[in-house]
């Protein structure tokens, strides 16, 4: 009888705690689903504030077709099957039109089905490595071509001709990876020029090239040791897809060696000036990165975008929110887009309705002229945009060293370049 | 012509960290006999079980049963052969009943799955309430063996080496705390036993010893020091300095 | 002496089976979704999810609560269960996938032209559903018959197994284990020929699950009520006691220790097509120990507890998650601080003092509640010579 | 005389001044001795030197004004006029600091120099005016233009006074294996003084040789690096290795030569794993030593260990803070700022900022453990594995509180300066921090074995983890201890995590990534025996380090350490060291 009634009981609660509460008239709600706890919450935290801002900055300004947005915040806890849960909490029972979320590639391909069965519409912000199209997920970050193959560029004007591949083991770092040795070769690198190793299966067909740490390794020592030898016979790079964590004693090891910038410069596709909040930049002073966006960029739109941002963290009512010493970088300015670009599409489409919206967003007349420059949505769910390589400077900014314009994005990459 | 004993240790050594616990003991019990093991405290007297009950191994020497050598069979192999062993603490299933923990000490098939199909048989409830009624705890069947006294407890554990029909039984310290009546029960209740079954008890309590009147074995330093009758040993100057004389201590500390 | 189940324990299950069973899907299918009596397809595909965890829980609690066995690694069997048959549920995809083609999309892309041979298999339904069951149970029989057999136990025991869920959880994160790395397996389409998703099946799934935890629950309330179960509780209790009684400990603890890896192993294939997702972050050590926490919050030493704990406590994240983000580990952690302090039989203790209170007790409760004696622990309190030497050292 | 040395002196500093931002802008902090000086000296202060360095002054400012598509080649052009003074100009360009301002109607080209000053191109002189104005756009630059500079560059490098700049210049030279660079190299070798750049100018002049046509000199080349055995020479010697066209008698000396380096890695590599096993060794005793204590010796299933030794990471961090400008922080919503003493980061207080924060460390975590052990562990002495439940809920609420108080994000925290760097001993690479920390780990330990063996304190200790009754009969307060040992343990995890700033990041959930490893030193060495936890950490730290190197795969390492670490049990079920018991229920 005891458990009956407890299970009665829990039941209860579960519904009181969904059932949404009383809304008043002209609201729309907008569903937020990223990590607050758990390995994740380092990154994903900030993009819930950028989110946040962004609608008040809307609602402020009247609000998406005369609606107010009400976000819906859930915290995913670095737990998959979670965000899966919750994805369908979002679309099932709070029904919301749209959903800003999800950081790691496997959180996004957890939600995914979810988004498909229901008709849900996912913006997701952070770079990711491509190979995945999904007609209810509009992806507002950097593909692979416009964040890896442009830092490559870069680095072979620079006269670089060895590149060590370092990274965490999962499935971005790898597939970037794959993609950047057959960009490579196409650039007529020799493959023994190419560091960190190659694995082959049986037929000879390389299943996965560089060097891998397992999450939240420590102990970067032989590495660094490796990246010497490689280094020792000059003109040599580090292309870095290590996650979060492990870049400080990775840095911190590779900077005591007496490896320096100059020599074996490093470039990070995963840190971004939020991260940097977290590094000794001592250590990373004059090592590049290659992003969509850089708070250092100098441009009318950033400026506001900035001074805005900040005023608004002073005073939002956020529970455990950060107020000082905050900064912004492209997954946040791109999260902050992404809003944008929705707004756009649900004012052209004249509804929420997300088959609408979607047809607007595939028109490729949606664009946002947001803080990092002109972003346009294209028909293949990606936004078009400029690319920027920066070096990194004792203060956690990037100073621009380039810009390629308007990059236009290539989800499907492996296996193109070789082919020309 | 040799004589056959039940149980025999020969040139049995065991050291732990350098330290001799058992130097090159020569050991034999006859069926049938009761045999008290005395020493003091570090002597090797639980040790010497332990090896026996194949609870440790040994360096070097062999020790066989009925002619068998168990050396190398683990504790479970050993006990199916028949030699069960009551320890120095109680140790009994104290959330199981006394019923239960009777049940589990009866004569039968031990592995996995018989357990599993197992239903109990009325002559295994005779047996047990047989057990209950020599250790005289007929009333107490059905609550958990946790409650009962210390006393009760030792019985109980005597009670699961009867159910087992064990032929050789080691005690090791069986009257330990006990109250003198619980100590005088004990005692009878080990005469009785003696001869249906052999036994060798482990005790430091010279009273009982004298009065289970049995041939006696003294340890010191992991050798046996000197055999024979109760008043042999107890005249045996170097019994009387090693072991006799720190009597008093000994008795105070009884986890040898 | 209870060797049967009491009766009122068979009628309150045939209750609660008629409840999870036929009158829930019922309110879920039958019923106007503006009904107040209806029940949303989220709801049972939430509860669904619950029950899978809530078996992962009973069988922790028979290893636990009944044989003394710690497993801090129990979600790696849940894993591989789930992992088995999300193999199948790959290939079930067909060529639905981002590349059409007949072979999973992580295997496109990494070059793969065929499909590796230990996948051919998997095309079949019911040698997933088998290898579900196998694969965790032959695992945990290598393992615990490694470690039994050396008399690994109590914490060494505990931390093997968290060292072994560690262990797999790198492995598998590797591409090279063709098992999808780090994404796992995700996006499936259909199952028995039924599309995945829909409300059927997804009920379809519920059923099973609810179904399945009754019958665990069944299976092994049975087992510990025969002398097999009373051999386990002496282990727990006094291992050596049951070895000097002649008890081959070690394939008991092996039984019981593999029969919980297969059945861990069947809630992982019956959770994998409910929530959709299987990856290698289910095998970080955290997630086993969170199940310990679900039993210990529910009443280890009782099948039902645990149920509950895990019901109740993945319903209080499923809550907490949303009202109170930035708090809901505090108040987890609270709870499990408080459970171990003033709860330590967990719910089940605390519903079974208040059934006490009210019907007479039905069995007797120690006054020492007492369940992990010192056959668990470290070595720590010798009293013994020796080891005051070696602490010199 | 003595005016031409007055004279002289006055010239050499300002050159000096000049060369400080080249100096500063290849990070290369090396003292320059006394014969460098000399050597400027002789380079720079011919006559015709303010000739030389007008007209490259000239040459650049005309390469700046030309039109786009024609920068390269006028850039290019550049080493008809090498002059030191292009360095820091083309720096300045390639990073965009260099802008075109309109002063008075007419174009002037501008550097801004690393302190924000601006400098004209045209003369060097500085411009009065502290900021840029608004419009002003840093000249931009394409990748051909890059190229030309870096060529450029390169070529101003050989000259540069600090003899590793020259070393790196002359060996990049070399690398690119081109035998029209002959003749520069020949004439740099007469020139050269400096030991190690003679060496350097040697091993440039036979890494082209190795492309010459000429078979004998080219077999003298291999012969050269088959006696040096350097590094660098392996990517070009097994070049010529893969061309089958080559003769016997110059395959055999290439097989030589590599041989030779082969032969040099692998020691570098040997001694290399040996200091780098000892070091993650030291860091996973470090980690573990407190856990020995209250997992090992008090029986706690400590899972917050994590977490309590994050506590010292973010005491040092704290300090590091006050010492410096001060700490603002926002846990639940109220901000406060916490003053800084405002040290200059180049004082020698605030160097010590990291001895000073260890004993704190220790303080904070220690008292953290009191109050844990007080308020929670203490009623739980008696249901060990609750330990574990209960330490697991501390562990999820500290990892929340980290998050409220110091943000999501790791903190970042700077090794001090005498930290930094490292020793290099024949390719051996050894870091100041890890050096560090094998002494740290070796003082801990000391420190703990003399606590346990020498003291009072440590006598009650082993008295009432021995057996906690009969202590409590003989009078010792075994709460008290109790109290005070895990207490002591969790000093000591604190000052792991002051250690582990050093090496790695701090942030909320960082105590998560060690919990394992720790545990399972602690389990492999023999509960409640620090001898083993030592012995097993040490053993983990080498047996990790020889698969990565020789898997080149750290995660199948990983897992083949944890695989042998379940295995090697198997065979000693306690553990490396075992303390024996004769009670029944403790086997």
């Amino acid at each position: 009888m005891k458990i009956k009634s407890l299970i009665s009981f829990l039941a209860i609660a579960i519904f009181a705690a969904i059932i949404p509460s009383f809304a008043a008239d002209k609201v729309v709600k907008v569903g937020v689903l990223h990590s607050l706890s758990g390995t994740m919450a380092i990154s994903e935290t900030s993009l819930r504030d950028v989110l946040l801002f962004a609608f008040d900055e809307i609602n402020k300004s009247g609000g998406v077709l005369g609606h107010k947005i009400e976000p819906i915040v859930v915290d995913g806890a670095s737990n998959w099957p979670l965000f899966a849960e919750k994805a369908k909490e979002l679309l099932e029972v709070h029904k919301v039109p749209v959903v800003f979320g999800c950081w790691t590639s496997v959180s996004r391909k957890s939600v995914l089905p979810v988004f498909e069965k229901n008709n849900g519409l996912l913006f997701y912000a952070v770079q990711y490595e491509g190979e995945e199209l999904s007609p209810n997920i509009f992806y507002t970050a950097e593909a692979v071509n416009q964040q890896a193959t442009p830092a490559v560029d870069y680095l072979l004007e620079m006269g670089r001709k060895k590149f060590y591949l370092l990274g965490s083991d999962y499935v971005y770092p790898q597939t970037t990876n794959l993609i950047l040795l057959e960009y490579l070769l196409s650039k007529g690198i020799p493959i023994e020029n190419i560091g960190g190793g190659l694995r082959k299966d049986s037929k000879g067909n390389v299943i996965s090239a560089g060097k891998y740490v397992p999450f939240g390794h420590t102990d970067f020592q032989q590495i660094v040791a490796e990246i010497k030898q490689f280094a020792a016979s000059g003109d040599a790079c580090v292309i870095n897809t290590i996650n979060g964590d492990s870049n400080v004693p990775f840095f911190k090891e590779f900077a005591a060696s007496g490896l320096t910038a100059e020599e074996c410069p490093v470039v990070s596709l995963s840190l971004s000036e939020d991260e940097f909040r977290s590094l000794p930049t001592k250590d990373l002073v004059g090592h590049l990165g290659a992003w969509a966006y850089f708070m250092s960029l100098d441009t009318p739109e950033n400026k506001k975008f900035k001074e805005n941002f900040f005023e608004w963290l002073k005073t939002a009512n956020v529970p455990g929110i950060e107020r000082q010493n905050r900064v912004t970088c492209s997954p946040m300015v791109l999260s902050y887009s992404s809003v944008y670009l929705w707004k756009a599409a649900v004012e052209k489409a004249g509804s929420f309705e997300v088959d609408k919206v979607r047809a607007a967003l595939e028109s490729g007349e949606i664009t946002f002229l947001g803080p990092n420059g002109l972003n346009t949505m294209l028909k293949n769910h990606h936004t078009k945009k400029n690319v920027y390589i920066g070096e990194t400077k004792a203060d956690g900014q990037f100073k621009i060293l380039r810009q390629f314009e308007q990059v236009v994005p290539e989800p499907f990459l492996k296996g193109t370049f070789l082919k020309k | 012509m040799k004589r056959e004993f039940l149980l025999v240790a020969e040139g049995l050594t065991k050291s732990f960290d350098g330290f001799k616990a058992i130097d090159n003991i020569n050991f034999y019990l006859d069926r049938g006999e009761l045999r008290t093991i005395i020493g003091p405290n570090g002597a090797g007297k639980s040790t010497f079980l332990d090896l026996i009950t194949g609870r440790t191994r040994p360096d070097s020497g062999t020790i066989t049963y009925r002619g068998n050598p168990i050396t190398r069979l683990r504790e479970y192999e050993i006990y199916r052969l028949g030699i069960g062993r009551k320890f120095q603490t109680p140790s009994i299933y104290a959330h199981h009943t006394v019923f239960e923990n009777l049940l589990l000490g009866l004569k039968g098939p031990r592995g996995v799955f018989s357990s599993i199909f197992h239903r109990i048989s009325s002559s295994e409830k005779n047996r047990i309430a047989e057990v209950l009624e020599i250790i005289g705890l007929t009333e107490k069947a059905h609550i958990p063996a946790g409650l009962l006294s210390h006393g009760q407890k030792q019985w109980l554990e005597i009670g699961m080496l009867l159910a087992q029909e064990a032929e050789l039984l080691l005690l090791d310290e069986p009257a330990a705390g006990m109250s003198d009546e619980e100590t005088e029960k004990t005692g009878n209740l080990l005469l009785t036993l003696a001869g249906g079954h052999t036994l060798i008890v482990i005790e430091h309590d010279m009273t009982f010893i004298r009065r289970l009147a049995s041939r006696v074995t003294v340890l010191h330093q992991g050798r046996i020091l000197c055999e024979g009758s109760f008043e042999h040993v107890q005249n045996d100057p170097r019994v009387q300095e090693v072991y006799l004389g720190r009597k008093h201590r000994a008795h105070n500390q009884p986890n040898s | 002496m209870s060797d049967r189940l009491p009766k009122v324990e068979i009628f309150f299950l045939l209750i609660l089976s008629a409840v999870l069973i036929f009158v829930i899907p019922i309110l879920n299918s039958a019923v106007p979704t503006d009904h107040p009596f209806y029940i949303s397809n989220y709801l049972v595909n939430l509860l669904g999810q619950y029950f899978c965890l809530a078996i992962v829980a009973v069988s922790l609690d028979f290893l636990w609560g009944y044989t003394g066995l710690l497993s801090l690694g129990q979600m790696l069997f849940f894993s591989l269960g789930g992992y088995a048959f999300g193999m199948h549920l790959m290939l079930m995809i067909g060529r639905l996938g981002q590349y059409k083609s007949d072979l999973p999309d992580f295997m496109v892309f990494l070059g793969y032209n065929k499909l590796p041979d230990f996948w051919v298999p998997f095309y079949s339904f019911w040698f997933a559903a088998a290898a579900a069951l196998w694969v965790p149970g032959l695992l945990a029989f290598l393992f615990g018959w490694l470690a039994f057999r050396s008399r690994i136990r109590g914490v060494y025991f505990s931390i093997l197994t968290q060292a072994l869920t560690y262990a797999a959880c790198l492995l598998f994160f590797r591409n090279e284990l063709s098992m999808g790395g780090n994404n796992g397996f995700t996006d499936f389409k259909f199952i028995l020929g039924k599309p995945i998703n829909s409300p059927d099946t997804q009920r379809a799934l519920y059923v099973a699950s609810a179904l399945s935890l009754i019958l665990t629950y069944l299976l092994l309330r049975t087992l510990t009520l025969t002398k097999f179960g009373k051999v386990q509780r002496a282990i727990r209790d006094s291992e050596n006691r049951v070895l000097f009684s002649g008890y081959a400990a070690a394939n008991y603890k092996l039984f019981a220790f593999t029969l919980a890896a297969v059945i861990s192993g069947l809630a992982g294939a019956l959770y994998v097509p409910q929530v959709g997702i299987i990856n290698p972050s289910q095998m970080e050590p955290s997630r086993s120990l969170e199940a310990v926490v679900w039993v210990a919050v529910g009443g280890r030493g009782t099948l039902y507890g645990p149920v509950i704990g895990a019901v109740g406590v993945n319903a209080l994240r499923s809550w907490a998650t949303i009202s109170l983000p930035a708090y809901w580990p505090i108040l987890l952690g609270s709870l499990f601080i408080l459970v171990v302090l003033f709860a330590p039989r967990g719910i089940a203790g605390f519903l079974e003092f208040l059934a006490g209170k009210v019907l007479t007790a039905s069995r007797p409760i120690l006054p020492n509640t007492q369940i992990f004696t010192n056959s668990s622990l470290p070595k720590t309190s010798s009293p013994n010579p020796s080891g005051q030497e070696s602490q010199k050292t | 005389m003595a005016q031409l040395i007055i004279n002289s002196f006055l010239k050499l500093f300002s050159y000096f001044a000049q060369f400080n931002y080249y100096f500063l802008s290849h990070r290369s902090l090396v003292l320059s001795s006394l014969l460098l000086f000399v050597l400027v000296f002789q380079l720079y202060a011919s006559s015709d030197d303010q000739l030389r360095q007008s007209s490259a002054r000239s040459a650049i400012l005309k390469a700046i004004l030309a039109p786009e598509e024609k920068q390269p080649e006028l850039v290019e052009a550049l080493a008809q006029n090498l002059h030191p003074v292009l360095g820091p100009i083309l720096e300045a360009w390639q990073k965009g600091d260099l802008f075109i301002l309109d002063l008075n109607g007419k174009l002037t080209p501008v550097i801004r120099l690393p302190d924000s000053q601006l400098q004209l191109v045209e003369n060097a002189q500085s411009l009065p005016i502290a900021q840029l104005p608004e419009n002003a756009r840093p000249l931009e630059t394409t990748g051909k233009l890059r190229r030309a500079m870096r060529i450029i560059l390169d070529q101003l490098a050989l000259a540069d006074p600090s003899p590793e700049i020259r070393e790196n210049a002359v060996l990049k030279l070399g690398m690119r294996q081109n035998l029209q660079s002959l003749p520069i190299l020949e004439r740099l070798k007469e020139q050269e003084e400096h030991p190690k750049v003679k060496i350097a100018i040697l091993d440039a002049i036979s890494l082209i040789n190795l492309n010459s046509p000429d078979t004998t000199t080219k077999i003298k080349a291999l012969s050269h690096f088959e006696a040096r055995a350097p590094i660098f020479a392996r990517d070009s010697i097994q070049k010529i290795l893969a061309d089958s066209s080559i003769s016997p008698a110059v395959r055999d000396a290439a097989n030589k030569a590599m041989k030779a380096i082969e032969r040099r890695i692998f020691w570098t590599d040997f001694f290399g794993t040996v200091f780098r096993g000892i070091s993650l060794g030291s860091v996973l005793l470090v980690v573990a030593i407190g856990l020995a204590i209250t997992f090992g010796l008090m029986g706690i299933i400590n899972m917050a260990h994590g977490e309590i030794m994050i506590i010292g990471g973010y005491t040092v961090f704290v300090v590091q803070c006050l010492f410096g400008t001060g700490l603002a922080l926002a846990p639940f919503g109220f901000s406060f700022n916490l003053p800084g003493l405002g040290l200059d980061p180049a004082s020698n207080l605030y160097q010590a900022y990291f001895l000073i924060s260890l004993p704190i460390a220790f303080l904070i975590s220690a008292i953290v453990g009191l109050i844990l052990e007080r308020g929670i562990i203490q009623f739980l002495y008696q249901r060990p594995l609750e330990t574990l439940l209960a330490t697991w809920g501390i562990s999820l609420i500290l990892q929340q509180l980290f998050r409220l108080i110091f943000g999501p994000a790791n903190i970042p925290v700077t090794a001090p300066a005498w930290l930094t760097g490292s020793y290099v001993v024949e390719g051996v690479i050894m870091n100041y921090n890890r050096i560090f920390v094998i002494f740290a780990a070796f003082v801990i330990l000391v420190a703990t074995w003399l606590l346990l063996a020498r003291t009072p304190l440590g006598l009650l200790i082993r008295a009432v983890i021995q057996d906690r009754s009969t202590a409590a009969c003989m009078g010792v307060s075994t709460g008290k201890v109790n109290s005070l040992t895990f207490a002591f343990g969790s000093g000591l995890a604190g000052v792991a995590g002051a250690l582990l700033a050093l090496l790695g990041n701090i942030g909320p959930s960082t105590g998560q990534t060690y919990i394992v490893d720790a545990f399972m030193v602690v389990v492999l060495g023999g509960v409640g025996n620090l001898a083993g936890t030592v012995l097993s950490a040490l053993g983990i730290g080498t047996l990790d380090q020889i698969l990565q190197i020789s898997l080149r795969n750290p995660v199948i390492g990983k897992v083949l350490v944890l695989v042998g670490i379940i295995l090697f049990l198997q065979w000693k079920p306690s553990g490396l060291f075992t303390i024996r018991s004769r009670s029944l229920d403790e086997g």
